[in-house]
Parts: structure tokens; sequence; C-alpha cells
């Protein structure tokens, strides 16, 4: 029997997943749109002034993408579980965790890349101070990962359950909090002129040690949940 | 004693309210806590009492099934 | 086939057997579905599992195909603890579940295409299958518009491509006419010939030669 | 190679290299001494590892301790101004440290007395004034009897601003 | 059949009936310690030169906050031996703990809240510890909500310990990432051993106290754990028969 290779097998995944959010578009522009709206509400609910938008911007950038993120999160393994094919993703004979790191990919293809090149059109205008646009990007270059693969491990723990939504959020949400205080922190530090490595450098390790701990921890809490 | 008398105690130099407070929720807390403790240990007793009841009675239903059918459902047991 | 309940703890799986089972417990909900369950199946085998609904046929198929894990007890591949060798294990198994696992938002061929691809197999061959299942025409149908039979057939489509030795399937002839029963079992017969083996669940009667087909029976337990 | 080998590897490679990685990225950010607040002689001299000085209304946090004597109540209304210095071990003041201006319009939480190190929210003006838009006493980590203080020559003051 | 079952699963059992053995004597050893405690605490301690008697929620509030950290640690050692050496009762003990942890949290919460606002003027404040603390109280509901969200027990065991071993790599990540705010919240206290910066008539009460939380705590343990094993063991003979027994010395 010929066997793939793991990077043909994981590209074998993200090339279905795109495929099928291309053709589902809905799934992709929904998130998207709904982080636009947060967004622009801010500005409505706060009022329009310059010095407190700009102050308060890094953090309504990253609260919507934190949110638009948790809204996509049920597209991930949901409807795989739903139909069936879930269950043989998991009877390949490949590793889980390329499959499940393929998955993550694909979603934050779908809905981190968007909100990274969308993002600053918005902190125009919320009248992000200039020399924190570079923090932004850096920011959520790193972090919107992060939010995909701590995501997954929630999702993964409640796909099994009939009303998973809130309590996805309630399991994800407190777990998306360090990334939200560096990446706010870099954005705020970068404003004030200071030099931000050092948050980028935690965001950093986050993703590293997510990307290297998630796959494990999603493989384990699918198999509790297809059980 | 550290207090003349019971409304120096009561008055916690000042701060009885703060002080009152925290040891009250406390307790009222913990004390919910036990009680839902236990509770939650004599409900799953009688739910158990209540399956075995119920259980006996679906044996007994499909004995009397199994009598009259006399179909050859063979039992593993 | 043979189920006897042994008291000996050490096991030694035969290596004989292609998919054997020891001492299976399988508890769901705190009720009991089998205990101390002994399944062995060797190449040339079809074996079917009976029981009433409830008495855990699909959970036991999940358990062999290692997508649940037993209370209690162990599946062997070979002489192979699956726990261990998933992966080899899964070279050589199809397991088709309840839900057919076709994705709406692809084509029955693409569908098919990836499910091969998925497990190592060459996809070109893709739409001669289809025409096996009575779909040659629903190539570049979107799955949602074809009906759940479609669906099913498109998954058991797979059967016709697949190298595994084991087959796992539940309820394979579900929304399937009878003439796709008829030529399911002609293929399963010759899947066994060919060394392999067949585990499934059926409401249906098999209309296989009766000497082909071991049966186990689960028993509706009320605790 | 056989699949749950491959598998293995892949697992410990994958596992030591990404950890590594976050080691390295974990040791670089905390030799980055990303403190937050300013001290009062670098609102004059620029941050001590950067040199970056902060500029006219500029948010910004600040700590230090209040400088005895410093500080000076509003009559009319609640602000209160005083003056801080840089927080040293053990707690000691001289002519010569650099001190900011702090203004304040609000309640001081009680523990806030000479002496006490704060940390303050605020806005950067005129160069070494701050207006503060919160004011956080830090408490000590002692705790003992009003006697024993007494006898230590710790002053017991209840606040009285 | 009966004896066939009592062999390989003779563990919960025996479990259930040492809890129970040792549980009438952790509560009354905690009824005492705290009864001694909590009166020493609030009538004999000294009050403190600084803080003066706001100084006596110190007595709930750092027990609270210390059982808080400890359950939680517990309850991953207890997911992580489910989850790698495959003990069943492990998971029941995790699932015991959750719901005693995030009851101290709240205490802590509540009574640093009710400390915070005489001693620092705010009732609370996104300092690094309370910051952190909240979240621990976030992850303890997640993980009894989850638990609570599974029909089969032994999964929700699965589920919720996965969830909790996530949560116990996260809490230092967290615990470092509020550190940011940090400025408010004084050193710890007593965990310098052996050399309390505090003096003995104020320690004593402390550690009284302390000793009394710990045995409710285990108190609690053991009667939630007791109750774990009866719902995940519902179908042994051995539970039915307590079951049934009891119920007929009730009904006598």
């Amino acid at each position: 029997m010929t066997q793939l290779s793991y990077r043909a097998a994981f590209a074998l995944i993200v090339k279905r997943d795109l495929m099928i959010a291309f053709r589902h578009r809905d799934d992709i522009i929904n998130p998207l749109l709904f982080f636009v709206i947060v967004v622009t509400l801010f500005p409505l609910g706060v009022g329009p002034e310059s010095t407190i938008l700009s102050r308060i911007a890094p953090g309504i950038i990253w609260v919507a993408a934190l949110l638009a993120t948790l809204l996509s999160l049920d597209r991930l393994f949901k409807s795989d579980h739903r139909d069936g094919s879930l269950e043989q993703m998991l009877l390949s004979p490949h590793p889980v965790f390329i499959l499940v790191l393929a998955k993550i990919f694909a979603h934050w293809l779908l809905t981190g890349l968007p909100l990274i090149l969308i993002a600053p059109l918005l902190a125009v205008l919320l009248h992000l101070n200039e020399s924190s646009y570079g923090a932004l990007m850096l920011t959520l270059l790193l972090g919107t990962p992060v939010l995909s693969l701590l995501g997954a491990i929630g999702v993964a723990l409640t796909v099994g359950i009939k009303k998973g939504g809130v309590l996805l959020s309630l399991l994800v949400l407190p777990l998306y909090i360090p990334v939200l205080i560096f990446a706010t922190s870099a954005i705020d530090t970068a404003a004030m002129n200071l030099p931000y490595s050092g948050q980028l450098a935690i965001i950093a390790a986050i993703f590293f040690a997510s990307l290297t701990l998630a796959p494990f921890a999603v493989s384990a809490a699918l198999k509790v949940s297809t059980n | 004693m550290q207090f003349d008398s019971i409304s120096a105690f009561l008055d916690m130099g000042g701060y009885g309210f703060y002080v009152w407070l925290s040891y009250g929720v406390s307790i009222i807390a913990l004390a919910l806590l036990v009680f839902f403790s236990i509770n939650s240990h004599k409900k799953i007793k009688q739910q158990i009492a209540q399956r075995i009841k119920r259980e006996a009675k679906l044996r007994q239903a499909a004995e009397l099934q199994k009598a009259q059918t006399s179909t050859d459902i063979s039992n593993n047991i | 086939m043979s189920k006897q309940n042994t008291e000996n703890k050490v096991y030694t799986p035969n290596a004989n057997s292609l998919l054997s089972a020891n001492n299976l417990t399988c508890i769901r909900e705190e009720r009991v579905l089998f205990e101390a369950l002994n399944i062995s199946v060797c190449a040339g085998d079809i074996l079917q599992i009976e029981g009433p609904n409830g008495a855990g046929k699909t959970s036991l198929l999940r358990i062999l195909a290692g997508l649940s894990q037993p209370y209690d007890g162990c599946v062997y591949f070979q002489d192979r603890n699956i726990a261990q060798y998933r992966e080899v294990f899964h070279q050589d198994l199809l397991y088709l579940g309840h839900l057919p696992g076709v994705k709406d938002e692809m084509t029955a061929q693409e569908n098919l295409e990836f499910n091969l691809a998925l497990h190592g197999l060459a996809s070109n061959t893709a739409e001669t299958t289809l025409a096996e299942v009575n779909l040659l025409g629903f190539e570049d149908a979107l799955a949602s518009h074809l009906s759940a039979g479609q669906h099913r057939r498109i998954a058991l489509a797979r059967l016709w491509q697949s190298n595994a030795k084991i087959w796992i399937l539940d309820e394979p002839f579900t929304a399937i006419d009878k003439l796709g029963v008829k030529k399911l079992e002609q293929l399963f017969l010759q899947h066994a010939d060919n060394g392999g083996c067949v585990i499934l669940t059926t409401h249906q009667d098999l209309s296989l030669p009766a000497e082909r087909v071991n049966k186990v029976t689960l028993a509706y337990r009320f605790y | 190679m056989n699949p749950r080998r491959k598998k293995r590897l892949t697992i410990v490679t994958s596992l030591i290299i990404g950890l590594g990685v976050v080691a390295g990225l974990v040791l670089y950010a905390l030799s980055q001494n990303i403190d937050l607040f300013y001290k009062p002689s670098e609102i004059y001299k620029g941050k001590e590892d950067s040199g970056l000085k902060a500029i006219n209304g500029q948010r910004l946090r600040i700590g230090g301790l209040v400088v005895p004597g410093s500080v000076h109540r509003d009559s009319e209304s609640l602000k209160v101004s005083f003056k801080l210095a840089d927080m040293r071990m053990p707690i000691s003041f001289s002519q010569t440290d650099p001190t900011v201006t702090v203004t304040y319009d609000g309640i001081l939480p009680d523990l806030f007395r000479e002496g006490q190190g704060i940390v303050a929210n605020g806005v950067l003006v005129n160069g070494n004034m701050i207006e503060a838009s919160e004011v956080l006493a830090k408490h000590d980590e002692n705790y003992m009897p009003k006697e024993l203080a007494d006898d230590m020559g710790e002053k017991p003051v209840k606040t009285s601003y | 059949m009966m004896w066939k079952w009592l062999h390989p699963y003779a563990n919960p059992e025996v479990s259930y009936h040492f809890a129970g053995k040792i549980l009438p004597w952790c509560a009354r050893f905690a009824f005492a310690f705290l009864t001694i405690g909590i009166t020493w605490a609030l009538l004999f301690a000294p009050a403190d030169y600084q803080q003066g008697d706001t100084f006596r929620i110190f007595y709930l509030h750092v027990p609270a906050a210390m059982l808080s950290m400890g359950i939680y640690l517990g309850m991953a050692i207890a997911a992580l031996s489910s989850l790698v050496w495959q003990l069943k009762l492990a998971d029941a003990s995790a699932a015991a703990m959750a719901p005693i942890g995030a009851t101290f949290t709240f205490i802590a919460l509540l009574t640093g809240a009710a400390w915070g606002k005489p001693m620092w003027g705010t009732w609370w404040i996104w300092d690094a510890r309370l910051t952190s603390e909240l979240i621990l109280l976030f992850l303890y509901l997640g993980v009894m909500a989850l638990h609570n969200a599974f029909e089969d027990k032994t999964l929700a065991g699965k589920a919720a310990g996965i969830l909790a071993l996530v949560g116990v790599i996260n809490l230092p990540i967290i615990k470092y990432s509020v550190e940011w705010w940090n400025t408010l919240h004084q050193g710890a206290t007593v965990s310098k051993l052996g050399q309390p910066s505090m003096t003995a008539d104020m320690f004593w009460p402390f550690l009284v106290c302390f000793i009394g939380f710990a045995f409710l705590v285990t108190t609690l343990i053991c009667l939630r754990f007791r109750t774990e094993i009866l719902n995940r063991n519902s179908m042994r003979p051995w539970v039915r028969e307590l079951v049934t027994t009891e119920e007929q010395t009730h009904a006598v």
C-alpha cells in the first residue's frame, strides 16, 4: 500500500477545506463582516473623539478579532463531525495531529488572514496611532494563529455536544486572555514609541507553544468527543 | 481579647462592613457548597434506587415476553 | 466468531486471526452494553453482528475500528494492539459508519477522490468506480443535490477500490435497493475469498450461503 | 519507515524544536525588561535601557515614593498634588533626587501616605508634571500588631489627608 | 456473575468505603479547627498596625486563595494521571474537586474585594493576582460546565481533564501576562517558609484557619468523590446492594 507522506496528507486536507469554504463563501465573509461591524460600533458607542478612539483602538481591534474568530470556530470540526467525515479522517492511516494541524491551518487561512488584511483599514477608522501600525500587523500575524490553535481545542472538546456554542466561548475565551494582553500591550507600547520586541517575543513564544502542544490536545479531545 | 465591647467588636475599628461582609459571604458560600454536596450524594442514591426498580420491571416484562413468544434471543449473560 | 468467556487474564492474540477482541467490555452512560466479549475474525470470514436496537452493535463496531475505547479489554490487529499500532491498523481497515462522510459542498467524484486519496489510493479510477454503484452521470453533481441513498453509495464506492483487508460496515444496506444489495454481497464474498474479512451489522437477512456467515448476537441488557 | 516509528520521531523532534524555540523566545523576552512604568528620574533622562523620553501629552504610568512634606491639598476640592521620587530600598530621600509633580483630583486610597510607594496613571504635561487619572497605593508585605510597630518606630498614622 | 464483577472493579468500591471512613474524621477536625481559628482570628488576633481590623479578612482570604490554586493543581494532577495511566478513579476525583475549587476561588475574590475597598480604595483592580484569580474561576467554571455537558460520565471526566490540563499550562502564562498591571498586590507573606513576615500572634490563628479549611476541603472532596463513584458505577452490583440496603434501613 502506498502511504502518503505527512506533507501530502497535510496538503490534501488543506486543499479540501479551502475548496469547501470557497463553495460556501458565507462562512468566510460573515465573520469578517462581523469584525467590521463590531469595530464600527465602538465610535458610535464611545463617541467620535479621536484621542479616546486612538487610545482604545488596539483593544477594540483585538477584541473584535477574537470574537470574530470565536464565531468562525464552529466550522473547524463541527460540520465534519455532523456528516461523518471527521470519523473517516480519524480512521485514515495518518497521525491525527497532522490532520488536525492541516484543518487548523486552513481555518487560519480563511479567518485569520482576512482579518489581518482588513485590520489596517479599521485602524484608520479608529485613529490608531501611526507608530502602532507595525505592531498591530505583527501581533495579528503571530496572534491569530494562536486563536485558531487554542480555539480548536475548545471545538474538539465540544464537538459532540448538541448545544456547544455558548460552552465553547466559556472554554476558549479565558485561554485567549494572554494573547489579548500582550498584543494590546505591544500596540500601546509602540504608540509610546517604546520598543515592543519583548511583548512580540512572548506572543511568538505562545504561538510556538500552542503550535507544538495544541495538535496533541486536539487529537486527545477528538478521541474523547467522537467516542 | 482585642475588643472592649460587643459594639466595638461589631464595628471592627470602622471596617465592620467589609469584615462582616467577607465572613458572612464566605460562610454562606461554604454552607451552600456543603449542602449541595450532601444533597447530590443523596440524589444519586435515590436515582440508582429508582433505576433498580425500573430495571426490575423491565426485566420482568422481557421475561414474560420471552416465555410467551419463546423466541431464540440468546442471552450472553 | 468464537465467543466464549475465558477467565485467563493473559491473552496471546491469535496470529492467524486478522482482527481479534479480547475481554471487551463497553459501558455507555452507566449502562453495560456487553462485557467480557471475545471475538476473533480470520481471513475469509464474514461476521454479522446481530442484536436488537440499543444492544451495542454500533459501539462494538466502533471499538473494533479503534474509534472508541472499550471500558475494558483490547482489540488486536494480527498480533498488535490497535491502541498502539493505530496507523498500521488503519492502513488495512475500511470502516463505514452510520454517517456516510460525504461533504455537501463537493461533487460525488470529488468526495470519492478525496476519500481514496486520504487512504493513499490512486484517485484516477473514481469515475469508473462511481459507475459500479449506479452513480454514472452524477459525477459532477454536488452532493447536496443527491439523496441519502446516493450519499451512501458514494461512500460504498470505496469498497471497489479498497485494498484494505478488514472491512467494518455499519448497516451498509441502508437506503440501497435490492440489486445494489445483491452486488454488495457478491463483493463481500469476493473480498473474503481474496483473503479479506468483513464485519457488518444489518437488519436485513443476508442472502449469502449460511456457512459463509458467522454470527455474533448481542442481547439487550437491562443493566 | 515503519509508520509507528516515523510518528514517534516526528512527535519527539517537533516537541524538542517547538519547546526549544519557546524557551529561547521567553528568555529573550525576559531580557527585554518589559516594565511598564517610568521612574521619576526617567522622565528627565529617558528610559534607562532605551533612552527613550516621554513627550508632553503622552499617556504613561509612573511609580515612585511620595516625598514627605510635598503633599498639598486644595481646601475647596479634592484636588491634591504631591511630588514623587525614585523608589529605592531602604527608603530614603535626599534633596538632589529628581522629582516629578503629580496632580490628582479624587479620593486617595487609605494607604496613601508620605514616604509610601505609589503608582499613578496619567498624562505628562509640562515636562515634569503628571496629571494623574488614577493613584494606586502599594502596601508593604509586613503585617504586625500596632504595639510592635510602635516599638519599631513605624508610625501608625491613620491617614489624615 | 457477581464475582466476576467484583474482582476487576474492586478499586472503586474500596476507595468508596475508604473515603467514607475518613470523611467523618475530616469533618470533625474541620469543624474544630475552623471554630477555634475563626474565633481566634476575629476576637483575639491583634489588629495590623497599618490596616487595622480589616486585617482579619486575611484569615479567610489567604487560605482561600492558597487552596484555590492548590485544588486546581490537584485537579490537574488527577486529570493527567487519568489520561496517561487511564486511572478511572482519578477522573472521579478531578470531577469532585472542580466545584470546591470554584467556591474557594470565589471566596478569595470576594474577600479580596472587600479588603481592597478600604485599603486600596477600590473594590476591584485589574492587577496580576486578582486577574489571574478571576481567570482561575473561569477555568473552574469551564471545567464544570464541560463536565456537565456530557451524558456519559467517563467521557465527561476525560474531556474535563483535557481542559484542566490545557488550563494548567495556561495558568503560568496568564499569571505572567497579567503581571503587566502588577503593582498593587503585596508579595506573598506566608510563602516565605519558616520566616513569615508577620508576628507569631498573627500567624498562629492563620495556621489554625488554614488547617481547618484544608480539612474542610478534604471532607468535601471525599463526599463529592463518593458521589462521583456512585454516579459512574451505578451498574455495579456493589452499588446496587449498597443502595438497596441503605434504602431499607431508611424505610425501617
